[in-house]
C-alpha cells in the first residue's frame, strides 16, 4: 500500500490554515470599520503648518481677543470665515509692525494677493453646516473646535463624523443657553461632550436629513 | 408502464469507477472547445461589467420610466432557474422521491452556478455599486442603517441565505464522494487535493447518523427557503404600485414560474450531459419524463397565474391596470415578449400531455430551450412592459437594450456554462453514495421480487 | 500495540450480522465504517455506546430561533429605535415588513448550525485520523464495510477478538498502527 | 423677496481681486479661480466623491479676501437689481450672486414689466454669461487685437462716409444720446434697427390709424372678453410676463359664483395663449386679415358675409362665422379688447385698433404710449440692404444682429455685405456674420455692464454689473460712445453722469437707493391721446376683402400650403442657441427639444403622405430646407409652421447643426406667412428628441377640467380626486406643520419659465439630444400637456408636474438605504449622498418625477457653466437619483433665519424658484398652517384635486382644475371618456394624436 496520504501533524496545519482563512475574510470587514474611526482618517489632531505662524494661544489668552473679532461672519453666515488680511493689519499696523513673522501678512496686504491658509476643519461637499445658527443658540465655539486658546497650531479635535453631529442634534438642549458664546469654558464644554442618553429619538427638524444635506 | 430508475445492477466498484471517473478520465477536443467558448464569453462578461462600472449604467438601455430592465430580468431569471435544483434536492427528498437521486447533485450545482449569475446583478445594476455594503447592518459612523421596509434588503438577505444554504447543502452531500475520491482517485496529487476538500470524512456510522439527521434538517430548511426566495424576489415588484406589479398573486406565481424554468434548465443540461458521459442507465427516461410532468404542472400554475392576473385587472376596474393587461402588453412596445411568454410558457408545455413527447429527447430538449426563452420573456413582460405604461400617459416611454445589455446576458450564459462545465470535470456530478444506497435497495428489492425489470419504484 | 481492530465485510448485511454477533459476545465499543448509510447497520448498532439518535436538529432549531430573534431585534433597533426615520407614512417599527429578514436569518443560522454540527459531531475538519492509512481501509468509502472494535472495550482481547471476527466472516482483519 | 436682503449695488466698489479686470483666461484658469472662491465660501461644489471610510479627505486651502468689504460676507448671497433687455424692452430683474458670482435671475417685484416674474430667456441669461464659447478678445481680421487700441482708433475718426449701423431695437436713453452724438460727429451716419422678430408692423398699424407710431398698453386686468388675433400675449410678446399676471387676475376664479374673463384666440398653431382660450379658432396666418375685417363688421353691426365671402360655403367658414359672431357679441356686451399679434401685417393691427375703437376699448382696456424703442419706424434691414446693394455703405458696424444667418435671402445681404470696405462686428460671441467682418469686438454681457434701458411702458431701468468681466469686453453704449469720439468710454461714468450727476453724500445715497430699486420711479411714459385719423376711404379699403398678399379669407392660397414662421419658444431667433438649458427646453405643445420641426395638422400630414419624424424638403422664397415632420393637433390645415432660430453653423458646439435653418425660406415682403413652393417627403427619417409622446389621459382623470357652468352646477366635481382613501396607517408627524404647494391649471399657460427657473436654482444638468431620445432628460419640474377633444379642436391642459411630496410616498418605503425619507415638516427628502442608485423609487413613483444620473452629467458640463451652480444645492454625481425638493435649501435657510431670531417662519417667507418665476402666479407654496396665504386659501377651493388621489399617496401638491368659460353661443361639451374610447380602439403604442 501507499504510505499514509497525510501525516498526523497535518491536521493541526489544516485547521490553522482554515482559521486564518476565516479570520482574513473577517478582517476585510472589520479593519475598514476600525480605520474610519481612527483620527488619521478623520484628520483629527493633525498640526498643519500654516503660511503664517499664527499662535491662537497668544491672541486668545494673552490678548483676550474674542473669537468673533476675527471670525466675524460666524454670527451672520454659514461660513465662519478666515479674516481678511486687512483685519490682521488693523492691529499689526500698530503693533509688531516690523516683526519678520508678519512678513507674509504685510506682503499680502500690500500686493493684494490673498494668504493661502490650510483648511483645518473640512466637511464633505454635501454637508451644509451653518455657523450662525449654532452661535445664535449659544453653542460655544469650543464645543466643536476644542480649546483653540491653548493650541499653538490649530488642529481638529472633533471627529466631524455624522454620528458626532447627531449626538448634539438629538440632544439639542445640551448645548444651548450658555451665557457667553465665546467663553473659553473648555471644562464645561467637556461635560457636554458626554451626551446624555436621549430618551426620545424621534425625528425632528434637527435630525431630519435635509437639516444638513440639501 | 414506468421506466426504471437504474438500468442494470452495477457493482459498487463499477458504479464508483463510472461516476467518479468523470473527474479523471481525459476529455476530448470537444471539451477544450467548450471551455474555450465559455471562457471567452466569461471574459466578455467581465469586460462589460468593467465597462459598465467605469462609464456608468447609462451604457445600458434603462431610462425613466423603465428604471429596471435587463439586469433585473436576468437576476430574476437566473435565480428562478436555481430554484429547480433546490426543489429536486430538498422537496423531492422530503417527499422521498427516489428518482431525484441521480440528478440532485447536478441540479444543486446548477442552482449554485445560476445563483452566482443572479448575484452579479443586484450589485451591478446599482448607480453606485461601490456602496452596495450599505444594505448590510454594519456599525456605521453615519448612524444611518439599512431600511428594511424595502424589499431590496429582503432580497439581499434572501439571496445570500439561499446561496449559502444551497452551498452548505450541496457541500455536505459532496463530502462522502470527496472522501471516495480521496481514497480512489488514480494519482496522489488528486487524492491529496480531494482529501483537502473532504474534511476528513471517513464514513463512520455515527457521522452518517448525524449526517442523515442534518441532511433532513437542511432539506426541511431549504424547502421553505426555496418558496421564500422567489416570494421575496416577487416582492421587489409586488410591494410596488406599478400597474402590472401591484398584485398579491405574485409570490406563488413567481415560485411556480421559477420551478418551471428551473426544470426546463435541468432538462436542457441533463440531456447533453447524459449523452456525452453515456449515462443512459443512470439517468433514464424515467427521470426526463418526471421532469416533463413537473414542467406541465408548474406550467399550468403559471398559466393560471396569468389568468388570475387578467381577471383581477378586469375585476379591479382600475383603468391603469386594465390598460396594462389588455392593451399595453399585447399591443404596446416590446409586445413580442408578451407573445413569446404566452406561446412558450403556456403553449409549449402542453405537448407534455403526450407520452411520446415526454420521452423523446429531442422534443424535450427543444421544448426546454423554448421554455427558458419564454420565462426570460415573461420577466421582461412583467418588468419592462409594466414600467413602459404607468399611471401618467405623459411619462409613457419605451425601452430597447443596448449591445452592452445583450452582451452581459450572453456573458452570464457563458459564465454559467463555464462554471457548470468545470463542475462536471472536477467533481462527481452524480451522488455516488446515494446511488450506492439506491443500488443496494434495488438489489434487495430484486431479491424479494424475482421478476425484476417490471417493478414500480419511486 | 494497536488500540483497535478493524474487520472488513463484503456488504452491509454481512456487517450488520457481524455487529449483532459481536454484541452478543459482549462487545460494546463497536463502530462501523461504510460507504453509504445502511439502515441495517444503523439498526444493528442501536444500543452500542455512541449510537444515541442525533440531537443536532434541536441545535439547529435553537440557533434558528435565536438568529430570527436577533434579526427581528436588530431591525427594530435600527429602524424603529436608533434612528426612527419615517418612510412612506409607515410607523418606524413596522412588524409586517420585518418578517422576511427574520425568517431568512433564522434559516441561515439554522443551516450554519446544521453544517457545523455535523463537522463537530463527526470530528471532521481534519485531514487524517487514527484509522486512515490502515491497509485496505480506503475501500471504506468505496465498496467495503468495516467494523471497528476499540481496545478500550472491556471484552477486547487482541487474539480472541480477531478469532471472533473471523467467525463473523470478515474478509480481512487489520490492526492499524498507532500514530507516532 | 424675503430670501435675502437686496443689498447695496457694487457701484463704487473696487475690483474684486479674484476677478482682476480685463483678463482673458482660458476656461481652465477660470476653473481654478472658481475653486478658490468656493472653498473660501465653504461652499460645496466638488460633487460627491467617494465618501466611504476608505478615502481620506484631502486638505484644502482657504484664501480669504485681502480687503474688508462690509457688504460681502462669505456664504451670504446678495441680490442686485439690474435688467435684461430683449430687442429693446427691459425687464427688471434681481440677480442672486454668491461671492460675486451671479447664479440666479429673479424678477424685480417693483418693475412694471416683471412684477417679480421673468420669462425663460431672462432665466437663461445667467448661463449665457458663462458660455465657454464667448469671445475672449477682439480680433482684427481673425488675429487677436487689443480691444482698447481698436476703440481708440474708432474714437479718433471723424466724418466717416457711408457709415451704417445695424443694431437690435434699442430703448436706452443713453444710447439715444450716443446716437445723436454720432450723427453730429459723422453727419451721414445711418442706423438700422432690426431683428428677425420685428415689431415694425405694430407701429405701422398704429401710424395708419392714429397718425403716429404708438405702443398699445393693454389692461388685461380690467378686461372681461379678449379676442387675440394671432397674439400670444402670454408668452411671445414683449410685455408678456407682466400681461400674464394681469390676465390671470381676471381669469383665475376663486369661487364657483365668481366671474372670469373669456378668451377668444384665432391662430394658425397652438400657443400658450391659445391653450387658455375658451374658443380657439385655427386659421391660417394670412386669413386673419379677413377674420379681423369680419369682426370689425360684426362689432359695427354690419353683416360679416362681405368680409368672409368665400367662407359662407364650407363648414370651416361656418365655424369661423360662429366664432366671429360670438366674439363680437362678447366684445360689445362685456369689457372687451382685441389684441393683434406682432407678426400680423399693419392692416390687421389697424383693424384691431378700429375694433377696439368701435367697442370703446380705447382708453379703458387699452391705452397708448409712445414706443419705448428708438426710431420704431426708422431704417430697417431692408433699407440697409438697399444701401448695400447700391454700394453706398463704406463702413458697416453690426452689433448683436446676425444678418448673414437671419436675413431673408431676397435682400441679398450675403452677397453685398462682403463688399463693404470696412466691416466691424460686435457681439458676445463670434457667429455667422462676425466671420465675414474685419473687426470683431467682444461685447460685455449685461451682467458685466453698466447701462440703462426702458421697459415696455417706458420705465427707465438700470443695468449694473454683478461680476468683474470674465473677458475683455465693451458694452454697446461704450462702443457707440467711441464712435461719438470718446477714446475711453466708460458705461459707469455715463450712467452716473446722467442719473446721478451730484457728488455729495446725499446724491450718492439717493443714487444707491435708485440702483437698489433698479429703476427710475415714475419714468413710465405718459399716456398719449389716440384719436383715429382715418378717412372713410382708407377705412373702406381696410374693411374690404383684402387683395394680395393675403387673398381671400380662405382664398387664393387654398391650393397651396402656407408656411408660418415663429420665433422659437426656446432659442428665440437663434441668439440663445449656445444655451443648453434652452436647447433642451421641451417646447410647450410638441415637447420637442434640441431642434425644430415642420409642424402640421394630421390631415395635412396625411395629404403629404408623411408622419412624425419623416424628413420633408420645403421649397419657398428661393430657398430649400429639409426638416422633420411633427404632427401637432390644433394646427390649422394646409399650413406648416416652422420655428426660427435653428440650423446655425457658427454658434459654437452647443448650437451648431441643431435643427434646420428656415430663415432661408423667408422673404422680406412676407416674413411670417408665405406660400410654400413645394413640400415633399425625402424618404429619410430623423428621430426628434421629444420628452412627452402621449398627450391623452385615457379616461384616467389626471388633469381635471370643467366649464364654468358645470362648475357652478356641481362645485365638488373633483370630489373623487381629493377625498382621502381608506388607510390602515396612522398619519406620521401630525403635530408638525407641513409644507404644501398649490397649482392652478386654469391660469397655467405652459410658458416653461418654471422649468428653467428650477433648472437654474437646483443645478439641474442638461443631457443632450441623444439622451433625451432615450428618455433621460433631467428636469425636476416638467409641464405635462394633456389634450382633450378632437384633433382639429383640441383643448389643452398644462399640468406642471414636480415631486408631489406625498405623505404616504411610494418612493420612500422602497429605498433600501433611507436615501429618500420623510421630514417632520412634510417634505419628501432626497439625500443624494446616501443614494446607491437602485432606481426602485423612480419605478414606484406614480408621477415619474424622479430623475437619474445615468452618466456623470456634471462632468460633461462645461467648467465655466459650472460657475452658475447654486452653492446651496449639492451637485449630483453619477449614479444617484434626484428630484424636486420644494427648494429645500430655501426652506432650511428660512428655518435657520427664523431660529436665529427665535421666531416662527413667516407666511410668504419661503418662495420656491418655480413659484417666484411664474408669470401668471399659478404656483403657490407655503406652510399649510399659514391660513391667510393664497396657498392655503386656494387649497380650500372646491375645484382642488390631487393627481392620482386614488392611489392613497396623499400628495402635498394640490392642483386646481382647469375651468373653461365658453360662450353660450358656442357650447362646449367636455366629454370625459374621449381618450379612453379612442385609446382602447387603437394601438396603444400610438394612441390617437400622439403617433410619434
Amino acid at each position: 500500500m501507499t504510505p499514509r496520504l497525510y501525516p498526523p501533524w497535518s491536521n493541526l496545519v489544516y485547521r490553522g490554515a482554515l482559521v486564518l482563512l476565516f479570520a482574513g475574510a473577517a478582517s476585510l470587514v472589520i479593519v475598514p470599520m476600525l480605520y474610519v474611526r481612527t483620527p488619521y482618517n478623520t484628520s483629527q489632531f493633525q498640526p498643519w503648518s500654516q503660511p503664517v505662524e499664527f499662535d491662537h494661544r497668544h491672541h486668545v489668552r494673552d490678548d483676550g481677543i474674542e473669537c468673533l473679532y476675527c471670525h466675524s461672519s460666524a454670527e451672520r453666515s454659514a461660513s465662519a470665515g478666515v479674516p481678511p488680511t486687512a483685519v490682521c493689519m488693523g492691529c499689526h499696523s500698530q503693533v509688531w509692525q516690523q516683526s519678520p513673522l508678519l512678513e507674509v501678512v504685510r506682503r499680502s496686504y500690500f500686493s493684494g494677493q490673498p494668504i493661502s491658509w490650510r483648511r483645518v476643519h473640512q466637511l464633505p461637499g454635501f454637508v451644509y453646516f451653518d455657523h450662525s445658527v449654532h452661535i445664535a443658540h449659544g453653542f460655544p465655539c469650543e464645543r466643536c473646535h476644542g480649546d483653540v486658546g491653548r493650541m499653538a497650531r490649530v488642529t481638529q479635535v472633533a471627529p466631524l463624523t455624522m454620528n458626532w453631529c447627531l449626538d448634539c442634534h438629538r440632544d439639542f438642549q445640551a448645548g444651548v443657553g450658555s451665557e457667553r458664546v465665546t467663553d473659553n469654558a473648555w471644562t464645561s464644554s467637556m461635560r457636554m461632550l458626554f451626551k446624555r442618553v436621549a430618551s426620545d429619538r424621534r425625528v425632528t427638524l434637527l435630525t431630519t436629513c435635509t437639516t444638513c444635506h440639501r | 408502464m414506468s421506466e426504471p430508475l437504474l438500468i442494470g445492477r452495477p457493482s459498487d466498484a463499477a458504479l464508483g469507477d463510472e461516476l467518479l471517473g468523470t473527474t479523471w478520465r481525459a476529455g476530448g477536443a470537444g471539451w477544450k472547445i467548450a471551455f474555450a467558448i465559455t471562457g471567452a464569453l466569461t471574459a466578455l462578461l467581465f469586460a462589460l461589467i468593467t465597462y459598465t462600472v467605469v462609464k456608468g449604467i447609462g451604457v445600458w438601455g434603462t431610462n425613466i420610466p423603465v428604471g429596471w430592465a435587463f439586469a433585473i430580468i436576468n437576476f430574476v431569471w437566473w435565480i428562478g432557474i436555481g430554484h429547480a435544483g433546490t426543489f429536486i434536492s430538498a422537496i423531492l427528498y422530503l417527499f422521498e422521491q427516489g428518482w431525484r437521486t441521480s440528478i440532485n447533485r447536478f441540479s444543486e450545482a446548477m442552482t449554485l452556478c445560476a445563483v452566482l449569475q443572479a448575484a452579479i446583478f443586484p450589485v451591478l445594476h446599482l448607480g453606485r455599486p461601490w456602496f452596495a455594503y450599505w444594505l448590510f447592518p454594519y456599525p456605521s459612523v453615519m448612524e444611518v442603517w439599512p431600511q428594511t421596509k424595502s424589499a431590496l434588503p429582503w432580497d439581499a438577505a434572501a439571496v445570500s441565505t439561499y446561496f449559502t444554504v444551497s452551498l452548505l447543502f450541496w457541500y455536505l452531500g459532496l463530502l462522502p464522494d470527496l472522501a471516495s475520491l480521496r481514497d480512489s482517485a488514480p494519482t496522489r496529487r488528486r487524492r491529496v487535493i480531494y482529501g483537502l476538500l473532504a474534511l476528513g470524512w471517513n464514513g463512520k456510522a455515527v457521522t452518517w447518523r448525524h449526517y442523515k439527521a442534518v441532511y433532513l434538517v437542511l432539506a426541511g430548511l431549504a424547502a421553505p427557503l426555496v418558496l421564500s426566495v422567489h416570494s421575496v424576489v416577487s416582492s421587489d415588484f409586488a410591494i410596488a404600485l406599478v400597474p402590472g406589479w401591484h398584485s398579491t398573486i405574485f409570490p406563488p406565481y413567481f415560485v411556480a414560474g421559477a420551478i418551471f424554468s428551473g426544470f426546463a434548465m435541468v432538462i436542457t443540461l441533463v440531456i447533453p450531459v447524459r449523452r456525452v458521459f453515456g449515462l443512459h442507465h443512470v439517468i433514464t427516461r424515467k427521470h426526463l419524463e418526471n421532469c416533463a410532468k413537473l414542467i406541465l404542472v408548474t406550467g399550468w400554475i403559471v398559466a393560471y397565474g396569468y389568468m388570475i392576473e387578467w381577471f383581477l385587472d378586469w375585476y379591479s376596474g382600475d383603468r391603469a391596470e386594465m390598460y396594462q393587461a389588455f392593451v399595453a402588453r399585447p399591443f404596446g412596445p416590446n409586445k413580442i415578449v408578451f407573445y413569446l411568454s404566452m406561446i412558450c410558457n403556456v403553449g409549449v408545455p402542453q405537448i407534455f400531455w403526450w407520452t411520446r413527447a415526454r420521452t423523446s429527447v429531442w422534443v424535450l430538449w427543444i421544448a426546454s430551450l423554448l421554455i427558458n426563452v419564454g420565462m426570460w420573456s415573461e420577466r421582461m413582460m412583467i418588468i419592462v412592459q409594466s414600467l413602459q405604461r404607468e399611471y401618467l400617459p405623459s411619462q409613457w416611454g419605451d425601452y430597447s437594450p443596448t449591445w452592452v445589455d445583450i452582451g452581459i446576458l450572453i456573458g452570464t450564459i457563458g459564465f454559467f456554462a463555464l462554471l457548470f462545465l468545470a463542475f462536471l470535470r472536477l467533481l462527481p456530478f452524480i451522488s455516488l453514495s446515494e446511488m450506492r444506497e439506491m443500488a443496494h435497495e434495488l438489489v434487495k428489492h430484486d431479491r424479494r421480487t424475482p421478476a425484476h425489470g417490471e417493478r414500480h419504484d419511486g | 500495540m494497536a488500540d483497535r481492530i478493524l474487520a472488513q465485510y463484503e456488504h452491509e448485511e454481512a456487517l450488520a450480522a457481524a455487529i449483532r454477533r459481536m454484541r452478543a459476545k459482549g462487545y460494546r465499543a463497536l463502530e462501523a465504517y461504510l460507504p453509504f448509510p445502511a439502515i441495517e447497520v444503523e439498526d444493528a448498532l442501536i444500543g452500542s455506546a455512541p449510537s444515541a439518535p442525533s440531537r443536532l436538529p434541536y441545535l439547529c432549531f435553537l440557533f434558528g430561533m435565536l438568529a430570527a430573534g436577533v434579526a427581528y431585534a436588530l431591525q427594530w433597533l435600527l429602524n424603529g429605535y436608533l434612528y426612527p426615520l419615517v418612510v412612506g407614512g409607515r410607523p418606524p417599527h413596522f412588524p409586517l415588513a420585518f418578517v422576511p429578514i427574520t425568517f431568512e436569518m433564522g434559516v441561515l443560522f439554522a443551516s450554519f448550525a446544521a453544517f457545523i454540527g455535523v463537522l463537530w459531531r463527526g470530528r471532521l475538519v481534519r485531514l487524517t485520523d487514527d484509522v486512515q492509512g490502515t491497509p485496505g481501509f480506503e475501500s471504506a468509502t468505496r465498496d467495503r464495510f468495516w467494523l471497528e472494535i476499540l481496545a478500550a472495550d472491556p471484552a477486547f482481547d487482541p487474539d480472541r477478538t480477531r478469532a471472533d471476527l473471523v467467525e463473523t466472516g470478515a474478509l480481512r482483519i487489520e490492526l492499524p498502527e498507532v500514530g507516532p | 423677496m424675503n430670501r435675502s436682503d437686496r443689498s447695496l449695488p457694487l457701484a463704487a466698489v473696487d475690483p474684486d481681486p479674484e476677478f482682476p479686470p480685463g483678463v482673458d483666461q482660458p476656461p481652465a484658469e477660470l476653473d481654478r479661480r472658481r475653486m478658490i472662491q468656493l472653498l473660501a465660501a465653504g461652499a460645496a461644489l466638488a460633487g460627491l466623491g467617494p465618501i466611504a471610510g476608505c478615502m481620506k479627505k484631502p486638505s484644502d486651502r482657504i484664501m480669504p479676501r485681502v480687503d474688508q468689504r462690509p457688504e460681502l460676507t462669505p456664504g451670504v448671497a446678495l441680490d442686485y437689481a439690474t435688467a435684461t433687455v430683449m430687442d429693446g424692452y427691459a425687464t427688471g430683474v434681481l440677480v442672486t450672486t454668491h461671492e460675486a458670482r451671479p447664479t440666479k435671475v429673479e424678477g424685480n417685484p417693483d418693475h412694471p414689466a416683471s412684477l417679480g416674474a421673468t420669462s425663460v430667456f431672462d432665466q437663461a441669461s445667467v448661463l449665457q454669461l458663462y458660455d465657454p464659447d464667448r469671445a475672449t478678445g477682439a480680433l482684427d481680421r481673425g488675429t487677436p487685437a487689443e480691444l482698447a487700441t481698436l476703440v481708440r482708433q474708432i474714437a479718433g475718426r471723424e466724418r466717416i462716409e457711408g457709415l451704417w449701423f445695424l443694431l437690435h431695437p434699442q430703448s436706452s436713453p443713453l444710447i439715444e444720446d450716443a446716437i445723436a452724438r454720432i450723427r453730429a460727429r459723422h453727419p451721414g451716419a445711418r442706423f438700422a434697427f432690426d431683428t428677425p422678430v420685428s415689431r415694425r408692423a405694430v407701429f405701422e398699424g398704429s401710424r395708419l390709424v392714429f397718425g403716429r407710431p404708438l405702443e398699445p398698453q393693454y389692461r388685461f386686468d380690467r378686461t372681461d372678453a379678449i379676442v387675440a388675433l394671432d397674439a400670444d400675449f402670454l408668452a411671445a410678446m414683449p410685455n408678456a410676463v407682466r400681461w400674464s399676471r394681469d390676465f390671470a387676475a381676471r381669469r383665475r376664479i376663486a369661487a364657483p359664483q365668481a366671474d372670469m374673463s373669456r378668451l377668444y384666440v384665432a391662430e394658425p398653431h397652438p400657443t400658450p395663449t391659445g391653450s387658455l382660450a375658451d374658443h380657439a379658432l385655427a386659421v391660417r396666418g394670412s386669413e386673419l386679415r379677413a377674420i379681423a375685417a369680419a369682426l370689425l363688421a360684426a362689432v359695427e353691426g354690419r353683416a360679416i358675409e362681405r368680409a368672409l365671402p368665400a367662407a359662407s360655403a364650407g363648414a370651416e367658414g361656418e365655424g369661423a362665422r360662429r366664432w366671429i359672431a360670438a366674439a363680437a357679441r362678447d366684445l360689445r356686451t362685456r369689457r372687451g379688447l382685441v389684441v393683434v399679434g406682432d407678426r400680423q401685417p399693419r392692416e390687421v393691427h389697424a383693424l384691431g385698433h378700429l375694433i377696439n375703437q368701435a367697442i370703446g376699448a380705447v382708453g379703458s382696456t387699452v391705452v397708448f404710449t409712445r414706443p419705448a424703442v428708438i426710431e420704431p419706424l426708422g431704417d430697417d434691414l431692408a433699407a440697409l440692404a438697399a444701401a448695400l446693394a447700391a454700394g453706398r455703405v463704406q463702413t458697416l458696424v453690426i452689433a448683436e444682429a446676425n444678418p448673414l444667418y437671419t436675413a431673408p435671402p431676397d435682400l441679398g445681404v450675403a452677397v453685398h455685405l462682403p463688399r463693404v470696405p470696412e466691416r466691424i462686428y460686435a457681439d458676445l460671441a463670434e457667429n455667422e456674420t462676425s466671420r465675414a467682418c474685419h473687426w470683431f469686438l467682444p461685447l460685455a454681457h449685461a451682467m458685466e455692464s453698466w447701462g440703462d434701458a426702458r421697459g415696455y411702458d417706458g420705465t427707465v431701468t438700470f443695468i449694473q454689473p454683478l461680476i468683474q468681466p470674465l473677458h475683455a469686453g465693451i458694452t454697446l453704449l461704450e462702443l457707440l460712445s467711441a464712435f461719438a469720439g470718446d477714446p475711453e468710454p466708460d458705461g459707469h461714468r455715463a450712467v452716473r453722469a446722467r442719473y446721478a450727476p451730484g457728488t455729495g453724500d446725499e446724491a450718492t445715497a439717493a443714487w444707491q437707493a435708485a440702483l437698489q430699486r433698479g429703476l427710475v420711479t415714475g419714468s413710465a411714459f405718459a399716456l398719449e391721446v389716440a384719436a383715429v385719423r382715418l378717412g372713410d376711404a382708407e377705412r373702406a379699403t381696410l374693411a374690404a376683402p383684402p387683395g394680395d398678399p393675403a387673398p381671400g379669407p380662405m382664398g387664393q392660397m387654398r391650393g397651396q400650403i402656407e408656411l408660418v414662421f415663429e420665433p422659437s419658444p426656446a432659442v428665440y431667433d437663434g441668439r440663445f442657441s449656445a444655451i443648453p438649458w434652452l436647447q433642451e427646453l421641451p417646447k410647450p405643445f410638441d415637447k420637442l427639444t434640441w431642434g425644430n420641426a415642420a409642424r402640421m395638422s394630421r390631415a395635412t400630414a396625411a395629404q403629404l403622405g408623411v408622419g412624425d419624424h419623416d424628413v420633408v424638403r420645403i421649397v419657398a422664397g428661393g430657398g430649400a430646407v429639409t426638416v422633420p415632420v411633427l404632427i401637432l393637433p390644433g394646427h390649422v390645415d394646409r399650413c406648416v409652421s416652422l420655428e426660427l432660430g435653428y440650423g446655425r453653423w457658427a454658434a459654437g458646439p452647443v448650437g451648431d447643426g441643431v435643427g434646420s435653418n428656415v430663415y432661408s425660406l423667408r422673404t422680406s415682403d412676407r416674413p411670417w406667412f408665405a406660400p410654400a413652393a413645394g413640400i415633399a417627403a425625402t424618404g429619410e427619417r430623423h428621430r426628434l428628441a421629444i420628452t412627452q409622446e402621449h398627450q391623452r389621459q385615457h379616461g384616467r382623470q389626471i388633469a381635471l377640467e370643467a366649464t364654468l357652468d358645470e362648475y357652478r352646477r356641481d362645485p365638488d366635481f373633483t370630489r373623487e380626486r381629493w377625498q382621502s382613501e381608506p388607510t390602515m396607517l396612522a398619519p406620521q408627524f401630525e403635530s408638525f406643520f407641513h409644507w404644501g404647494m398649490t397649482i392652478d391649471t386654469t391660469i397655467c399657460s405652459g410658458c416653461n419659465a418654471c422649468v428653467i427657473a428650477c433648472q437654474a436654482e437646483n443645478n439641474v444638468p442638461t443631457v443632450g439630444a441623444d439622451q433625451v431620445r432615450r428618455n433621460r432628460e433631467m428636469h425636476w419640474l416638467r409641464i405635462d400637456l394633456y389634450r382633450e377633444g378632437g384633433d382639429d379642436d383640441p383643448r389643452f391642459i398644462h399640468q406642471p408636474m414636480l415631486c408631489q411630496h406625498c405623505a404616504n410616498a411610494p418612493c420612500e418605503y422602497v429605498c433600501p438605504t433611507y436615501a429618500t425619507q420623510h421630514s417632520p415638516d412634510g417634505l419628501n427628502e432626497m439625500i443624494y449622498n446616501r443614494c446607491i442608485g437602485t432606481r426602485f423609487c423612480s419605478n414606484n413613483c406614480p408621477y415619474k418625477v424622479r430623475r437619474f444620473n445615468w452618466f456623470d452629467f456634471t462632468e460633461d458640463t462645461a467648467r465655466t457653466r459650472q460657475l452658475q451652480y447654486n452653492p446651496n444645492v449639492t451637485v449630483r454625481s453619477r449614479g444617484v437619483m434626484e428630484k424636486c425638493t420644494y427648494c429645500v435649501q430655501r426652506i432650511r435657510a428660512a428655518d435657520i433665519a427664523a431660529r436665529k431670531q427665535r421666531r416662527d417662519i413667516r407666511p410668504g417667507e419661503v418662495v420656491t424658484a418655480c413659484q417666484q418665476v411664474c408669470p401668471t402666479g399659478a404656483i403657490q407654496f407655503g406652510r399649510l398652517d399659514h391660513d391667510r396665504t393664497l396657498n392655503v386659501q386656494w387649497r380650500g377651493e372646491h375645484r382642488h384635486y390631487a393627481v392620482l388621489n386614488q392611489l392613497g399617496t396623499r400628495p402635498s401638491t394640490v392642483y386646481l382644475a382647469k375651468i373653461w368659460n365658453p360662450s353660450s353661443d358656442l357650447p362646449v361639451r367636455l366629454d370625459e371618456d374621449t381618450g379612453a374610447t379612442e385609446g382602447g380602439a387603437q394601438d396603444p403604442a400610438k394612441p390617437p394624436g400622439a403617433e410619434r
